[in-house]
């Protein structure tokens, strides 16, 4: 009863006060979309590199020796290694097959061999974490401490660099979207701050005709609740509708089988309206803290 | 009205100062306002009449000195009781202070919504009151479309709407014609034979003369006499 | 002299509204930073992408009957198609060398050989150029056409993924950093307008004691250049420090050899502050055609 | 002072209406105001004074009718042209309009500034014009600092340092007391003495009894009567 009556207060004061309103939503709705806008970025981005980061194998060579039923021990030891996320078994032939076709116009280089001097070998993907070099060479150590295991290759050059810049890429996405975060914070309370400085007099008033802070803070908590959400529910449709607009045009072009553009997740969109919401009331908070200090 | 010197005193200053920066607004004052009584502060511009009023309802704080309250101790106070004392006063201001984003009927509501009054009877109160100022029908305008007298009668109403104990009014007929002023002082006598305090800044001698209540003469700041005429 | 009577004013003003103006720098400050870490981010990325974009070769096998005189006619000839940026000669020797060095464990297979069948060929290199896979295919179609050509070879499938993708990824890095710019933009303008909204009441004063509009404008013109300089300037320099403190932390163990993070160049973070200034004279210059209507 | 009719007018309403929505605030005025003329008007709280003055410095437009002003027709002005007719007047207006933020030197120096007078020469106007109101040591001053008859003063200051050719004061006096207001009314009375013509908005009739010049009597919104006492 008490909260509908601060409620119907809240909502007058906002039809009271259309300008400053229409202003304070706006900029969380731009707020909104920026944020909105890079995180959306960086999630394809990063399934993206994520789908290449897939494409990582370590091979691993038997001993030409290991009889078969040491090939099915190797291939339990190797799945037991944290990190791993799937091993195949190459045969010999499989990987003269695979050459062959790498080779492609070179091939007929190998046409007139009679023996198959390649070793079995396995094949080890991954599991999908943040990947360090480091990381991977220590599974590959591990690896090549099986005693059926001859030798380990995994990877050239660009692999590792291309695991480390996606780490550093993934840390600097991760730091830039926390700033771009509370930049977005502190915009939105500024504008807030703002509003309520040029309403510094109306709560002078109240406080003179014997209101309690409570009663005076109570509407602006709650319009700033309220400003939060239509905000953030603006800013969300906005950034659906611009990535509608461009991917319906564009991206067609550009599907390929492993990788998908999405949108943001559900889960995310509606965190951020309760955190449009949650930002609406802290701007309030901040600001009506400074101007009841006296 | 003859003052009654040895009521009970509702306000007493004892050696108060005010001083903003170096500027000394208000000089040793010492005065008892009883119960009931309908006093006048008077004095030049610049006396500090408003400054006065201020220190009662806690719009500035004393520099120096004792103000007791209905009994309390004013810089005794707790910040969070503030509010509670000032709804024992109506205030009309020399330059109004009404909410310029809000209609005449909502600034004199929020007297009422503050003490949690149910909604019916405050619609009640409030066009009764403004019915008794004359402006029953602008309930629904802002206070920037009105004018200055408009303005003032509005001030009146919502320092009366809250049946205060004490009325603090500075200047409230200043931009009134003679006819709006007298409707003014008839329901301050109203209210006064309810047994409202009544206290009235004013540099208007004229006035004081009429109505023959006690009055305090301020000048720069000082006490100068404290007469009923 | 006018000018600097309005300027003096205008430091007044600054002056006398602290709080606003500090609100106002400080909401500058924020917008500058976000747009500045995006295209920090983005041009980095660029960069790192570019890197591995340059690898991308176009082989033209020469037929074996080739003269010595028809190499280097051809290569004159693939020199001159557009897109080109360089051609190297690799001898058939210089090729099977490579082979063996790739194939690694393998190359044993290539021990016994007594005759080299590989072909002469040209390693072509592209022009750095926002690429699209199509585009490659139109240069190595133009490299196919010359006679002494036997076959081109480009690429894996990977690579034709990656150049469009990279493709996209430009494109919607660009359609980013517009739509951050504008929110940007309209952040400011907003800011403004709320700080003009709250001296209305001043403006309206001294339009009634006979200003004229451009003598209330100028002012607010200048407030809003000197806003937008220092708010553009503080901006880059919390980013630069942001970036010191990230990098000199992090980077180190990152540091490749083909690719080197880098700050705004410094002509882009003389354009932010010269757009800095644009913004804040723009964002009065809309409030004011506002509050100045009637 | 006794009227001439048939000196030159400064000022000549026809039929003039001024509509806030439904609200008459003004209705079928017409009125001649000879250069050089003292004149009241007076009417009871809402005859529409405040909105006959705004006429005037187009602080409003008419709803009906015309207005001459020295010869221009209000209604034929265009925008650019508004700061030049405003700076014939010196505004004194009902709730002072000072701006908070600016000094009061500021406040008075922005009337001479406007026109682009030197600042020497705006530096001893504004000190001689405050020393006349008795304001000269608030020089630094902000107004939400000062007492209201302080800020009217202020006002007064403002509107005199121009030297205008008419002056239009609102209730000049109405937060001023005996000895101050006299001194306002004596600086009116210098600049009458130089050629300026004086209107006055007062519910006042004490004042304009005793000033003796003719009044414009307004009773909502309708001219009642134009009569030199
Ligand atoms: N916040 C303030 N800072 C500095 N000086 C102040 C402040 N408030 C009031 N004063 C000064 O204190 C003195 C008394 O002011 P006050 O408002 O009490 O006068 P007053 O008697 O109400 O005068 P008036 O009849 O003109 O309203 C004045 O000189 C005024 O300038
Ligand atoms: N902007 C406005 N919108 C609507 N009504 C208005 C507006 N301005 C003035 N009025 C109304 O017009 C009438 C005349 O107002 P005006 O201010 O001229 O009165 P006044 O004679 O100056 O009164 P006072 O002595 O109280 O100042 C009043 O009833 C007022 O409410
Ligand atoms: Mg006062
Ligand atoms: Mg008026």
């Amino acid at each position: 009863m008490i909260l509908s009556f601060f409620f119907k207060r809240a909502v007058q004061d906002i039809l009271d006060n259309k300008v400053l309103n229409a202003i304070t939503i706006f900029t969380i709705t731009l707020s909104i979309l920026i944020i909105g806008a890079f995180t959306l970025f960086f999630i394809n981005t990063n399934d993206l590199m994520g789908a290449w980061e897939k494409n990582i194998r370590i091979m691993a060579y038997l001993k030409p020796t290991t009889p078969e039923s040491g090939i099915q021990e190797t291939e339990k030891k190797l799945k037991k290694i944290t990190g791993v996320y799937n091993v195949r078994f190459i045969s010999k032939k499989e990987a003269l097959n695979r050459l062959k076709n790498q080779l492609k116009r070179q091939s007929s280089l190998l046409e007139d061999l009679n023996a198959n001097p390649l070793p079995d070998a396995f094949e080890i993907s991954l599991i999908t974490q943040p990947r360090v070099w480091e990381k991977i060479e220590n599974i590959a150590r591990l690896v090549e401490s099986i005693p059926s295991i001859d030798e380990v290759e995994y990877g050239q050059r660009w692999i590792e660099q291309f695991t480390n810049i996606f780490y550093l890429f993934k840390l600097t996405g991760y730091a830039m979207g926390g700033m771009f975060l509370m930049a977005a914070v502190l915009i939105i309370a500024n504008t807030i701050r703002l509003v309520i400085y040029s309403r510094r007099s109306e709560i002078e008033i109240m406080r003179i005709v014997g209101a309690t802070d409570s009663f005076i803070k109570a509407p602006f908590y709650i319009e700033g609740i309220i400003q939060g959400a239509f905000g953030s529910i603006l800013g969300i449709t906005i950034l659906f509708l611009i990535f509608k607009y461009i991917f319906s045009n564009i991206a067609g072009e550009f599907s390929t089988h492993f990788f998908y553009i999405r949108f943001l997740p559900f889960a995310i969109s509606g965190c951020t309206v309760v955190g449009g919401m949650f930002l609406g009331w802290f701007g309030s908070y901040l600001s009506l803290r400074q101007f009841l200090k006296l | 009205m003859i003052q009654e010197p040895h009521k009970a005193a509702i306000i007493q200053m004892f050696h108060v100062h005010k001083y903003y920066g170096s500027k000394n607004a208000l000089v040793d004052i010492t005065l008892d306002i009883s119960k009931n009584e309908f006093v006048f502060i008077s004095g030049p511009s610049g006396a500090g009449k408003t400054t006065l009023l201020k220190l009662l309802y806690l719009g500035e704080c004393v520099s120096e000195g004792q103000i007791l309250l209905d009994g309390m101790n004013l810089s005794r106070i707790s910040r969070r009781q503030i509010p509670f004392l000032r709804r024992k006063f109506g205030l009309i201001f020399q330059d109004y202070k009404l909410i310029p984003t809000k209609t005449v009927f909502d600034n004199i509501a929020l007297v009422l919504e503050v003490t949690g009054k149910k909604s019916r009877l405050i619609q009640k109160k409030v066009k009764s009151v403004l019915r008794t100022v004359g402006m029953e029908a602008r309930l629904n305008s802002f206070p920037p479309s009105l004018s200055g007298g408009e303005q003032q009668r509005i001030a009146v109403a919502r320092a009366v709407v809250g049946d205060p104990k004490i009325i603090l009014a500075d200047e409230p007929t200043g931009n009134l014609d003679a006819d709006s002023a007298t409707i003014i002082f008839d329901l301050f006598k109203e209210f006064h034979a309810r047994g409202t305090t009544i206290i009235i800044a004013t540099h208007d001698k004229e006035l004081i003369r009429k109505s023959g209540n006690r009055s305090i003469y301020l000048k720069k700041g000082c006490l100068q006499s404290s007469s009923t005429l």
